[in-house]
């Protein structure tokens, strides 16, 4: 128990160290693949440095909720990440959120997110409250279908169990999975604020959701959120790994096979942020008001994929 | 022996009865309208008291009595008075013209009598068909209440089948108890009484007792 | 080992109608109060508000302890008042008293500034509200129950038009009533079938009573109907969000949070109790009709812009997905899967629980803010937080739950519902198979636009700049209103973070109604279900992790870094003036929710033409329904009357043909 | 011997009243001999209570457990009625709108007009009994027609002729009636009497008694208002003084439906078959369907109270038709709470039309405002008659709707839509005269509100509870009536 403790510890420790990495990572492939000089892959941390140090600067009406959220959030998402297995498959925390937990743990990141972004009452706060709202309302179910066509596989809504499941079962084909696949990308591309749907690396008033949400943040509070932002794309990721290809996670307790867990759990997150930035891309953003367009494509494919769960697998 | 004839004469009387309907249905003048229902009080009078002596049903003779002294004095002539008071002489056309009244009329005749005819047959007493011919006396009365448009007519189609029903109540079951039948002409009379004092009142407030002036009162 | 301490309640329904006659004479006594409002205020309701706990306190009671029986001398001669009070009852007890506790508090302090007169009738027909409520819920017999059940709506009627001079006000009080009318007689005509001949009319004989499947499911669905018409259930809905918003605050939040939940547990008591046998369709029926509502509900609730009316929207939303979990139950419950529908069953009767609490706050919050402001349109508030922080605070905890957001109630019982849903491979009939998780896909959207919707309401209300300058004189609620929020936030959060105590006293509810109950596979602190393996959810755990995360993070920032701050203007991409007026506004915050589904609304919209010197804009989302399923109805029924006068005419000869024409068709008719 | 006192003192009051010609004080008097009556109406239900059913008189009177709370009933609602009359009229006098003639015509037929129902009520002679109907008619017909308006006298005319035409019809029913009597019982009295009918009413010749209850049905019927025979209700009730359309519509109705159900007990027996019931059945729903359809376009209030009359007499000839125990037992409750509540409503609305000056209903905003007791009595009142509990009306509905969803399930829509239909339409008319605002001011005298107050009061208190002798003596009708 002690060492499951220390595991979780130590992974969640990992996650939260390693998610600006990943970001740095996507940007580096981006501008390669755009034939821009990248920036160095650490670009993220000296951003989060930089922003540590500098004073807070907070609008007058600004309350106290303004300055509580960004905390909140990046707790939020430290749990997401402490729950989500990637190197090893037995954390004690885990019993604590399964799937639909997980799901309520973005969802109330999300929501002081955009209650924080419209406590300023200017014209983008409350956009960008509003059209990130708007995205979630229709990914959060999807994203939810995603998880319950996995979980109907594996009989349980808990992730180690899911893994367990899919990885140290005897292999087993499943279409349902594929489609959940297809859809959980178009999810996390959303939820995370990527392209088609979102483009973080501008301002341009009409088209921003996420950034609109922070735009009156700046220094620590700003730093946290950036963070959280790196870490919710780092927990998208690992959920993805773990659904969908979940081989060479450590199973319960054989601390043999830790190590070899660490590389492929790197190697994964290379190929993963690669094959982001590469759609990323070659995909232009789509107009907002095709994103729920865009999104409940993705809720019918989850759907899809659980009634051919019940049609082929059962 | 003797009952044939009165038998006869009291069937007769109820033909009579039947015919003054008719003719009181197609009657157009006010003035005919209450002779003809004095003559109809007449032979109802009449066809109680035979029935009253035939069969010796003595207190037939009272209502035989009473009919007589209010049905064909005091109404009629107290119907004259009014009339001659409020001078309304003829009475407009009807609401159905009298051709098709007849009509009606004649296949009421027939609905009654078939109505009647079980009736009939188990009664036990001398009349056999009159119970029907009360019947259609009532109907026919009733019949001319619905074409004529005016308040006189109206009451004297009211009385009509009162006729109608004193005569069932005589011939068919040698009269009600006296009790009721006092009572009977007891309401009678003061129907009378309090209609007339209503054409009064109609008069002053519609100065005529045509009864067109009389449909305000309806759901709109 | 709780029964010893409460082995000295020597039978709870005596006590449970000892609180009863108590409200009552605190109703008619402050009539006698009129003159002092003061009192009024400062002691009925206080008094009240004790009641209602004590009501509690039995409910608990009548949980632990074995259901008890009393006849009272009253009702008809054949038909005393049969009280019961089993563990359903105890249970909607539960509800009631705790909420209706923290809501009379705050209405202690909200009523103050009330006149005396309609005062003192106003706490007449609120503790007979209150008082009405626990009869039905005590009822043991169809008389009985019909009696508390409309003492209720009238009384509710009566409270709802307490401003009666508004004409709108008594607009919505005239179809509450007329719906809570029609129900009832399709509940009377319910107990009509039940009823086993000869004017028997006790539940007892109910329950023993031998009923083809045919008349069950005719008693089955005038039940739905009218119980129904009472929860507002879709297309049943339409008084709903025009009378709770109309009530005065405290009343809404008596309406949506309590009285809504009787009819549930009416539908329950007639499915499961009194009828003796079940029919699976009517579990679809419940499921899809509870699903159809739980989405109109949500969809209208985003595009309201009157804070009340909102709420209300929500409530339908809410009474929706307890209709979904009833069918589920009812179609487990059917396919001999007791266990399942324990599980169900339970998350039904949670999210009643939670709905109660979470539905109450944000009703009273509202009504502070209609005290502070006078305004119950959103496009005129705004960044309330800062003059009433208070208010704010907890009615952001009730949104947060109505919200469906861990570590709070909402998401407990909405996690066990989705649990719920995913079992149904375990059912026999295959279409039910897929149908069921497609429905859990609908809960799953409802929910998301629930926090949609809640964004709005609190971003809308309570955060921003004041859209109104006469905003900057709002106070905040006074300590009485305080105290009555704070105990219903509290009930929100120990609810989510202690379900499975919770559960454990839902069991025997559980095992009433389908002969199982729920075991949890978890130790105290672990919610699981079904087992261990299968689902888990460790409410303190999340919230401890959260919690710790948060303190450390910010030790760290501030011991690390300096915490300097520095206050000037917003940026907002630089532009150089601000104004209240370029936020979101209420209907613009829903804009999006009715592009997608405007098929369900008839939209108005009255756009400001580009010269005009003050442009005006004007949207409404109407409620397609009405035009749907009541214009229609009222067209008919115009016409008929119409027909109807005809007849009536004024000519004395066509009168006395209607006698002519009667006579003779009855001589034909009698003597062929 | 209290018979004697219960006819007497109304018919004396009524010959006393024409002589003594309007005094001051002849509304006390009507009141005291009102008092009077009911005095002997509580004595002679103290008998029946203490020594069950008797006749007197020579069997020429006779009182049984059905018509003795009829009896105490309309001796109350009458004594009530004057107590309300007394400022009520002065009033109307003070606005000129009667002169001494007329209020010495209004008092002494209202007295004639309670002996005649109390006769009517308590005869054992079914050719009485028709007589003492016609009387009541003729003494209301010119106490419709009181104020002399063109529209009160086409009210009376139509009551006059409609009602007499009914009558006549139930006339002939009578003499059918004794035609298959005599064979059995021989001609004379007593065939007439309805405690030796009842005797033998099996060996009355059936085709003829078939015959006999259809003309009976449609003769009373037309009285007890039953579409389509009712034309003439509305515009009686709403013509005539309050006081009257109190009277009418509580106690008249009622009387009829008494008569109705006399020979209903007979032809029963005379058939052995529901012949009578499915007519009445068939009767009462269309009355009840009629009248709500029609309740929904007034503009006057009192004609709406009118239609309400109807509908509820209609619900009541519908329990009656449906028969057993239950139905029976809830058509005489039914006939109880319907008389209380519909008097006091029309007490109440008699105030506020006084005050408003107008009947329509435009005209009445905001009494809860100018006069809160009168507001509340006409708000609780409409209530209590659209059968909301605890109110006693909904007693009875909760019995009758029960037991025909149990026995006649096909009448049930019929009910459930005129029941709502009836609800929204007087309710959505009666609440803004209740409610909203108002500029009218206060009312200048003191209404007399105990009657109002004291009928709601017994209505919901039989409500909740019904006193054992009561319940006892409505069981006992039941069975009377083949329950």
């Amino acid at each position: 128990m002690s060492t499951g403790i220390l595991l979780q510890l130590a992974q969640t420790l990992l996650a939260i160290l390693l998610a600006p990495l990943l970001m740095g990572w996507v940007n580096q492939c981006r501008a390669w693949l755009q034939g821009r000089s990248a920036p160095p892959i650490t670009q993220p941390y000296r951003t989060l440095k930089k922003l540590f140090h500098k004073d807070a600067v907070i609008a007058h009406n600004a309350s106290p909720l303004f300055r509580f959220a960004p905390y909140m959030i990046f707790a939020c998402m430290a749990l997401a990440a402490g729950i989500v297995p990637t190197v090893v498959n037995d954390l004690p925390f885990s019993p604590a959120a399964d799937v639909i937990a997980l799901v309520g743990i973005f969802a109330l990141a999300r929501v002081f997110l955009a209650l924080a972004a419209m406590d300023i009452g200017t014209s983008f706060g409350t956009l960008g409250a509003r059209r990130e709202m708007l995205v979630s309302f229709l990914a959060e179910p999807a994203l939810l279908m995603v998880f319950f066509t996995a979980s109907l596989i594996s009989q349980s809504t808990r992730l180690p169990v899911i893994v367990d499941t899919l990885a140290h079962q005897e292999f087993v084909i499943y279409p349902s999975l594929a489609f959940a696949a297809v859809a959980f990308w178009m999810i996390s591309v959303a939820e995370n604020a990527r392209i088609p749907i979102d483009n973080p690396s501008t301002h341009l008033e009409l088209t921003m959701i996420h950034e609109a949400m922070i735009l009156e943040y700046s220094a620590r509070h700003l730093a946290l959120i950036e963070w959280s932002v790196a870490l919710k794309l780092f927990t998208y990721s690992a959920l993805g790994i773990a659904l969908f290809l979940p081989w060479g996670i450590a199973a319960q307790g054989d601390m043999a096979a830790l190590p070899l867990a660490l590389l492929i759990m790197i190697a994964k997150f290379l190929l993963g942020g690669a094959l982001l930035a590469f759609i990323e891309t070659i995909s232009a953003k789509v107009r907002l008001f095709r994103a729920p367009e865009f999104l409940g494509t993705a809720f019918l494919l989850a759907v899809l994929g659980m009634l051919l769960h019940f049609l082929l697998e059962v | 022996m003797s009952l044939t004839y009165h038998l006869q004469i009291v069937n007769l009387l109820a033909a009579l009865l039947l015919l003054i309907s008719f003719a009181m249905l197609s009657q157009r003048r006010i003035a005919g309208l209450i002779t003809l229902f004095a003559w109809q009080g007449a032979a109802l009078a009449a066809s109680t008291a035979l029935v009253a002596w035939s069969t010796g049903q003595h207190h037939l003779y009272y209502s035989a009595a009473l009919t007589l002294v209010l049905k064909v004095i005091a109404m009629p002539w107290y119907f004259f008075r009014i009339v001659k008071k409020l001078d309304v002489s003829r009475d407009v056309e009807p609401m159905i013209n009298i051709p098709t009244t007849m009509l009606i009329g004649i296949v009421l005749v027939i609905f009654a009598f078939n109505l009647t005819q079980p009736i009939s047959e188990m009664s036990g007493t001398v009349m056999r068909s009159t119970l029907g011919i009360a019947l259609a006396t009532v109907l026919l009365a009733f019949l001319m209440m619905i074409t004529r448009s005016k308040a006189i007519p109206q009451v004297i189609g009211f009385l009509a089948m009162e006729n109608g029903l004193f005569f069932a109540a005589t011939s068919a079951t040698y009269g009600m108890p006296l009790v009721v039948e006092l009572g009977v002409a007891l309401d009678v009379m003061v129907g009378v009484f309090v209609l007339s004092i209503f054409f009064f009142q109609i008069r002053e407030t519609f100065d005529s007792l045509d009864l067109k002036h009389m449909e305000k009162l309806k759901e709109r | 080992m709780t029964n010893g301490l409460f082995s000295y309640f020597a039978d709870p329904v005596q006590w449970a109608w000892a609180g009863v006659m108590f409200w009552l004479v605190l109703g008619f006594a402050s009539l006698l109060l009129q003159r002092s409002p003061h009192l009024l205020s400062r002691l009925v309701f206080p008094l009240g508000a004790l009641g209602a706990l004590f009501i509690a306190g039995v409910g608990v009671a009548g949980l632990l302890l074995p259901a008890s029986a009393v006849v009272l001398p009253i009702g008809l001669p054949d038909l005393p008042f049969h009280l019961r009070l089993d563990a359903l009852s105890a249970f909607f007890m539960v509800l009631l008293g705790g909420a209706a506790f923290g809501i009379t508090v705050y209405a202690s302090g909200y009523f103050k500034s009330m006149a005396a007169g309609p005062l003192a009738l106003l706490a007449l027909w609120y503790h007979l509200f209150l008082g009405g409520m626990v009869t039905v819920l005590l009822a043991d017999d169809a008389y009985a129950f019909m009696v508390a059940w409309e003492v209720m709506a009238l009384s509710s009627y009566f409270l709802v038009t307490t401003d009666h001079k508004v004409p709108e006000i008594r607009r919505a009080g005239f179809l509450y009533l007329l719906i809570a009318h029609v129900g009832a007689i399709s509940l009377l005509l319910t107990f009509g079938v039940l009823q086993g001949g000869h004017g028997d009319y006790t539940f007892d004989t109910m329950r023993l009573a031998e009923m083809t499947p045919f008349w069950a499911s005719v008693a089955y669905l005038l039940a739905l109907f009218g119980f129904g018409a009472k929860a507002g259930m879709v297309p049943l809905h339409v008084w709903l969000p025009e009378a709770h918003p109309a009530a005065p605050s405290p009343v809404s939040a008596l309406m949506s949070g309590v009285m809504l939940k009787t009819a549930i547990y009416g539908l329950l008591r007639v499915t499961f109790d009194l009828l003796n046998i079940q029919i699976g369709w009517w579990g679809t029926l419940a499921l899809a009709l509870g699903l159809i509502t739980a989405l109109y509900g949500v969809i209208f609730a985003a595009v309201q812009s009157d804070m009340k009316r909102l709420l209300a929207w929500s409530s339908i939303e809410n009474i929706g997905i307890l209709l979904a979990a009833f069918g589920l139950t009812l179609i487990f419950y059917t396919d001999g899967k007791g266990a399942l529908a324990a599980l169900t069953l339970t998350a039904l009767l949670y999210h009643a629980l939670n709905h109660a609490f979470f539905k109450g706050l944000l009703f009273v919050g509202t009504g502070s803010v209609l005290h502070a402001t006078g305004v119950r349109h959103m496009g005129h508030l705004g960044g309330l937080m800062r003059f009433m922080p208070w208010t704010a605070w907890l009615t952001l905890i009730g949104a947060l739950a109505i919200a469906g957001l861990p570590p709070l109630n909402g998401f407990v019982s909405e996690w066990l519902l989705l649990q719920a849903f995913l079992q149904t491979p375990g059912l026999t009939q295959p279409y039910l198979n897929m149908v069921i998780p497609v429905a859990a896909a609908t809960v799953a959207l409802a929910a998301a636009l629930a926090a949609y919707v809640m964004v709005k309401f609190f971003g809308v209300v309570f955060l921003g700049q004041p859209r109104d300058p006469v905003l900057h004189e709002a106070h905040e609620a006074s300590w009485p209103e305080r105290l009555g929020m704070l105990w219903l936030a509290a009930g929100c959060v120990l609810l989510g973070l202690f379900p499975t105590q919770v559960i454990g006293w839902l069991a025997p509810v559980v095992s009433l109604l389908t002969d199982q109950s729920l075991v949890n596979d978890g130790n105290w602190l672990m919610l699981a279900p079904i087992s261990a393996e299968r689902a888990s959810y460790a409410p303190l755990i999340f919230f401890a992790v959260v919690a710790t995360v948060l303190l450390l993070t910010f030790i760290w920032v501030r011991r690390v870094y300096h915490g300097r701050v520095r206050r000037s203007d917003p940026w907002d991409c630089g532009y150089p003036e601000q104004d209240a007026r370029m936020q979101d506004s209420a209907e613009g915050f829903g804009q999006p929710i009715r592009q997608i589904f405007e098929v369900f609304m008839r939209v108005e919209r009255e756009t400001p033409d580009p010269f005009s010197r003050t442009p005006h804009y004007h949207g409404a989302s109407l409620d397609k329904a009405w035009f749907i399923f009541y214009a229609p109805i009222a067209r008919v029924t115009n016409w008929l009357s119409e027909q109807a006068g005809r007849l009536q005419h004024g000519r004395i000869q066509w009168y006395l043909i209607y006698s002519f024409a009667t006579l003779i068709f009855l001589l034909v008719f009698t003597t062929r | 011997m209290e018979i004697y006192w219960l006819l007497g003192i109304p018919l004396t009051g009524g010959i006393f009243l024409a002589l003594w010609g309007c005094r001051k004080h002849s509304p006390e008097i009507n009141t005291l001999f009102s008092l009077l009556t009911l005095l002997a109406a509580a004595l002679l239900t103290h008998r029946i209570i203490e020594n069950g059913p008797m006749t007197v008189g020579g069997g020429w009177f006779f009182i049984d457990s059905f018509n003795v709370f009829l009896v105490a009933l309309t001796a109350f609602v009458a004594f009530t009625t004057a107590l309300f009359s007394r400022p009520y009229m002065r009033i109307e006098q003070e606005h000129g709108k009667l002169n001494d003639k007329r209020l010495r015509l209004y008092h002494s037929s209202y007295q004639i007009f309670i002996f005649a129902m109390l006769l009517a009520l308590t005869t054992n002679n079914m050719g009485i009994l028709w007589v003492a109907m016609e009387a009541a008619t003729l003494a209301t017909v010119l106490l419709v027609s009181l104020y002399r308006t063109p529209a009160s006298l086409e009210a009376a005319w139509k009551y006059f002729i409609l009602c007499g035409v009914g009558i006549a019809l139930a006339l002939f029913g009578t003499i059918l009636l004794y035609f298959a009597a005599e064979k059995v019982l021989g001609s004379g009295g007593t065939a007439l009497l309805w405690t030796h009918l009842n005797g033998v009413k099996t060996e009355l010749e059936p085709t003829v008694l078939s015959l006999a209850f259809v003309f009976l049905l449609v003769g009373y019927g037309t009285k007890v208002g039953l579409a389509p025979l009712h034309s003439w209700l509305p515009d009686a009730h709403a013509e005539g003084p309050t006081p009257v359309s109190a009277v009418l519509s509580g106690l008249l109705l009622n009387v009829a439906l008494y008569a109705v159900m006399r020979s209903k007990v007979l032809v029963d027996g005379a058939l052995g078959n529901e012949m009578a019931g499915n007519l009445m059945m068939g009767f009462g729903l269309l009355s009840v369907v009629v009248a709500a359809f029609l309740i929904k376009r007034q503009t006057d209030v009192k004609r709406m109270f009118a239609y309400s009359s109807i509908e509820h007499m209609g619900l009541i000839t519908f329990a009656f038709g449906m028969g057993g125990a239950v139905a029976n037992f809830a058509a005489l409750l039914h006939m109880t709470m319907h008389s209380l509540t519909k008097s006091a409503i029309f007490f109440a609305v008699g105030h506020a039309t006084q005050k408003a000056g107008s009947q329509l209903m435009a005209d009445i905003r905001g009494l809860i405002k100018t006069n809160p007791t009168i507001g509340w009595g006409l708000m609780l009142g409409t209530v209590a008659i659209l059968g909301v509990p605890p109110f006693g009306v909904f007693a009875s509905e909760f019995l009758i709707i029960t037991t025909a969803m149990h026995d006649h399930p096909w009448a049930t829509p019929f009910l459930l839509l005129a029941l709502g239909v009836a609800f929204a339409s007087i309710f959505g008319k009666v609440q803004p005269m209740v409610f909203g605002e108002t500029e009218s001011a206060k009312l200048p005298y003191q209404p007399a509100l105990t009657p109002v107050f004291l009928h709601l009061g017994l209505v919901l208190m039989l409500g909740l509870f019904i006193p054992p002798y009561l319940a006892a003596w409505y069981r006992q009708a039941a069975q009377l009536l083949g329950g």
